[in-house]
């Protein structure tokens, strides 16, 4: 608390763990905001981050949605891409062996279309050993069909996490949405079947019109806000599902720099992800890394594991 | 490929609303190529969130004697003032700092065609300029330059400084010929049949080029605008729909990286959103 | 959509209807961002409004929340007043003359902390000539004990609608929270229970961190998040609502201007509100009305009815 | 009470950290009172969002030679870098576009004692100079100064001109006497009884200021902080408990429509948040 502390000569520990997993520190990639790692690779050494987490993976390749996908909103982005993606094959013959030249751990982000397709998804990913963990995303909002209703519902998001982990045996971190009127519930229903992490939140569901031409600015109607705007949100909602589980949590949602990462860290997540960050600078992740070292060396903190859940609840 | 930290040397307006940007950039004038472009990060807040593309107008040296600075490579934007983002672009000075990422994307391929005909429909113009001081050096060039009014029209006498023909029309007949920047280009396929040609401008214009070069036969690429959020092929934000495209088996192309120039065959032109012209009234062109 | 069409001589329409309520266009205030009026009276006219909505009283006097109340975030901020107001029986004796001077409607916000209380302010609204209509907050997530069950259960909402139903004979408006999984059920609840029109959103749940301090940056913890960050979600709700109510639809989240009003309208809102706006410009208001009325006649509208709901959805 | 689209004459560093902006202000010198304050807009778009509120340092007019401007009002508002709002504020200059919200607030209320002390911790001085224009008029006026160091001692030279005596202490003694204003306070209060008290400063200050005041039962009047957004009443969001406050029976003020001067005993000292100090360190003093 004291600015004018001495500042400490060790370099502090930022390296935290998330089950089982131990990461350098706690700054990785929001999926579908990183690619798959590659395209951000001229900016830093991916090795400076904790993790990279790779665009959501499904069986088949996925075309995604029609254009415009993408609409600036005051302080946030609304997207509808629609989970385009290569599809696990392509991912592991073309993608893969770019990522392994890292010791970064690779944290798969994945979804199906089906109940099947989740339980094939994460048999597939268990073989292979490249892959850390597995981020399942059961609350993308821009799918129509299958996962909508499993991000919402905990009956629902309990039985594809439950199916899920019967098939895998790496870590699994499971995404919720904020697209609802609870979230613990949903955090608690995830956590009982299975989730050894949670990681919140996905974007929420928003619109934006062109009042010019009367038309919406997605081809999709409505989108997924992420940035800035949406901070304030995730901020609490993370504060509420570390409140309510015991299994790690990991904080997204409009983080731009290492202040916003700490918002995070202090109300209890053991990790951040930045997604929309990296379109406004491509180096915002290395910048959060070292300002957290700067934070910790002012505050006079050896380790950030003591900054995870100290906030002061008066 | 880079994210610089610069600033700007010089701003001014070249005819009412468009303006001419130099900004610091070291390494360009060995890499950039024809086509490419930069994102431009305006202001160091959140407002605007976004960088805002624009295509790369051309490279170069500052003169020795005129600046004191350790780095004298620049690089050039032309850019339209048509919204928040280029409106404050418009505000800024000499001096004031810019975060620039590039050079982003596929240029064009240069064909070996012995004329060369590059089609620019208002600010569509500036992809072109630096594939003209390459393409003159091998064939002859011709630029044609459309635009609703004389204001639309930029920079032509910079290609003719390089040895470039020009030819000018204007819908209200205000500069150059009265008329459509494809009428014009009618005329040069039928009498340079073999021709290669190059256009960048509104999709309606670059939907009736491709339609009259594909009737010439003449090989065609065309560079593209889509909203873009990262401009390095990360969020699949800019695709656009590849040829063979259809809903079962849908092909989508990403404009920042795989493009923004494509070859009039990659796209499936049918399927292609008018989208992303700043105006309305330019869907009523070409 | 033509910009060069001939601009129309006559004065753009901008009268709208809202439950057998003329207003002269469809401007106002949200409850909560405009005192009783008289705080803004030094800035304009309050005649230039469509109409004037109250801070959201309640049957006795309510202190409110402990401070700090406000925290600013990205493009938005937290408020955790907690419903601090005079009560109904100051406003009647303390606020109303000054109200009664404008022609405008005025518009009561309340809410109750208990269902009898709901009943009661009803029944004492109705008594009030100078009280055009009602609104009806059942979504203030500050208010611990009450209001937040209603708000989000649609059962709950239904049964203090028609309570209130029961005992209002003025238009009914009932406003929403957005912090639900499906913002329709709640519409469709409120709908059936007799409300006359709907109006959403009220603000997001959120928390801010004073990284400094590591403590909540407000005394409540979480706070209601406002101002053009939440346009995106605002714009969405609005449009779900509209196509799942018969009723007319307030739009209200994040407008600013001309543009963020018309984005409202378009989906379908047949008037909007300003909140946070009023703060950062006190003639934010005024300066929408005349954006308006700048809009329909470059687009060669005579007629803000037309506007309504003229979203082209291919 | 008006919102004024102005702009900035002048923009200059007092001391580091600390400056002084001279902003158009038609009508003020007639209107301003001392202790009241305005709500700064900061820029004319979202970032940041709401206006910041500074106390009214004085206001006047232009030297008939100096500006060819058609209004010569103006007001001085003298603020200290802590955040992003002061820090964009900072970059302003002379003829930068603000929109100024004001004059808000009540004022300091002149009590008709013969020996008036003004106390003023840091920035906390600010609306004490329009209080020391008017007081010296009547009676005789000492400002008490406190900081922590010399670098947040500002503007003393500026009440010595009116007149005023003034007493400058600073924590580390790098300027005037080593120690607290308060220390200065209770010298003054056992010289001079039956003087009045007007201070502004950070909150733990205040407190020992009207913990020394109730002791000697000498009337105070403070000028408090709180977050404002609407600075005129409408959104509750800047209250501060009032004496009497309970749980059970709790009673708000209004910091900006109520205050931000309130007499010592309209307020419940034990029950005001330490909150809202620009640094923590400040707490550790007073
Ligand atoms: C590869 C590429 C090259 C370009 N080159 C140039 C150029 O050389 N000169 C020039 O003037 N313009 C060029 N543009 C268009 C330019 O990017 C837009 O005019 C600009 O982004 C508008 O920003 P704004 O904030 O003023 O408009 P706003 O309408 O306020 O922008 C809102 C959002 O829409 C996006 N947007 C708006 N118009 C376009 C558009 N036409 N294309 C893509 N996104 C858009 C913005 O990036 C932003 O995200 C290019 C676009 C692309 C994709
Ligand atoms: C009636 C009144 C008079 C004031 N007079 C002066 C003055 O004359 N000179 C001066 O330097 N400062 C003054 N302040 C404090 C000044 O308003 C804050 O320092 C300033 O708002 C900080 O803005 P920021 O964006 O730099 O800080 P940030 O910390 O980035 O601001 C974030 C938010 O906190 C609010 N905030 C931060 N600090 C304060 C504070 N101390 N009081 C109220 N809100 C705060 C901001 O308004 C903003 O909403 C006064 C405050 C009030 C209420
Ligand atoms: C362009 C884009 C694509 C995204 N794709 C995915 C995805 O494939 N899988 C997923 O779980 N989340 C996806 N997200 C959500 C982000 O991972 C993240 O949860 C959200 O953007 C909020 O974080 P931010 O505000 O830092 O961007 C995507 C977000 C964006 C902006
Ligand atoms: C300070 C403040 C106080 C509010 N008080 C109320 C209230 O008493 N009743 C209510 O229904 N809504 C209240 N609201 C919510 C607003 O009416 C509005 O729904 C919300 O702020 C979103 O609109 P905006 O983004 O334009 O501010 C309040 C909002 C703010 C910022
Ligand atoms: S702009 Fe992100 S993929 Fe092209
Ligand atoms: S700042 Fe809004 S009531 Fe005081």
């Amino acid at each position: 608390m004291n600015e004018n502390a001495p500042v400490c000569g060790r370099k502090p520990g930022l390296a935290v763990e998330i089950a089982g997993l131990r990461l350098k520190n706690p700054v990785m990639p929001a999926s579908g905001t990183f690619g798959y790692g590659q395209e951000y690779a001229p900016f830093f050494d991916l090795d400076e981050l904790g993790a990279i987490v790779t665009k959501g993976l499904s069986l088949h390749p996925k075309a995604g949605n029609p254009t415009p996908r993408i609409a600036e909103t005051t302080s946030g982005m609304l997207n509808a891409i629609g989970l385009q993606n290569v599809g696990v094959d392509v991912f592991i013959r073309e993608k893969m062996p770019f990522l392994r030249q890292f010791r970064t751990p690779v944290i798969v982000n994945f979804f199906g279309n089906s109940l099947e397709e989740y339980g094939e998804m994460a048999r597939r990913l268990s073989d292979l050993p490249e892959v850390a963990a597995a981020e399942l995303n059961i609350s993308c909002p821009n799918v129509k069909k299958g996962g909508i209703v499993f991000g919402t519902d905990p009956l629902a998001a309990a039985e594809v996490v439950s199916l899920v982990r019967r098939h895998m045996d790496k870590p699994l971190i499971v995404k919720l949405t904020p697209n609802v009127t609870d979230i613990t519930i949903m955090a608690r229903a995830v956590e009982e079947a299975g989730a050894d992490a949670i990681c919140c939140i996905n974007t929420l569901t928003g619109m934006a019109v062109d009042v010019r031409r009367r038309s919406p600015r997605l081809a999709n109607l409505t989108g997924g806000l992420s940035g800035p705007a949406i901070r304030p949100v995730a901020v609490r909602m993370v504060y509420q599902v570390v409140q309510s589980v015991k299994v790690p949590v990991i904080g997204v949602g409009g983080i731009t720099c290492a202040e916003d990462a700490l918002e995070f860290l202090i109300v209890g997540a053991r990790a951040v992800q930045v997604g929309t960050a990296n379109f406004v600078d491509p180096r915002a992740m290395p910048g959060i890394v070292a300002g957290l070292e700067d934070y910790c060396r002012t505050q006079g903190v050896d380790d950030i594991n003591e900054v995870i859940g100290s906030l002061r609840v008066s | 490929m880079q994210n610089f930290h610069t600033s700007i040397i010089s701003n001014l307006e070249l005819s009412p609303g468009y303006f001419r940007m130099r900004i610091l950039a070291p390494g360009f004038v060995a890499t950039a190529k024809p086509g490419q472009f930069v994102m431009v990060r305006i202001g160091n807040g959140l407002e605007p969130l976004l960088r805002r593309p624009f295509g790369i107008f051309r490279t170069g040296f500052l003169p020795a004697d005129c600046q004191g600075l350790p780095d004298k490579e620049y690089v050039e934007i032309l850019y339209k003032v048509v919204g928040s983002g280029t409106a404050l672009l418009r505000d800024l000075h000499r001096g004031d700092r810019v975060e620039l990422l590039g050079p982003l994307g596929n240029g064009f391929d240069m064909q070996p065609a012995a004329e060369q005909i590059l089609v620019g429909g208002g600010i569509g113009l500036v992809p072109l300029y630096m594939l003209a001081r390459q393409l003159v050096k091998t064939g002859r060039v011709r630029l044609l330059m459309g635009g609703r009014c004389r204001d639309d029209i930029l920079a032509v006498t910079e290609f003719e400084r390089l040895g470039v023909a020009t030819y000018v029309s204007t819908d209200d007949g205000s500069l150059g010929e009265e008329g459509l920047v494809t009428d014009v280009l009618r005329r040069k396929l039928e009498k340079f049949p073999g021709a290669a040609i190059y256009a960048c401008g509104p999709m309606p214009m670059l939907r009736a080029v491709h339609d009259l070069c594909s009737a010439h036969r003449a090989p065609l690429q065309v560079s593209l605008e889509a909203f873009m959020a990262c401009g390095v092929g990360a969020c699949l934000g800019c695709v656009v729909k590849g040829a063979g495209h259809s809903e079962a088996d849908p092909h989508y192309l990403c404009t920042c990286k795989e493009g923004p120039v494509f070859r009039s065959e990659q796209l499936e032109w049918d399927k292609l959103e008018a989208g992303h012209e700043d105006c309305g009234c330019e869907e009523e062109r070409a």
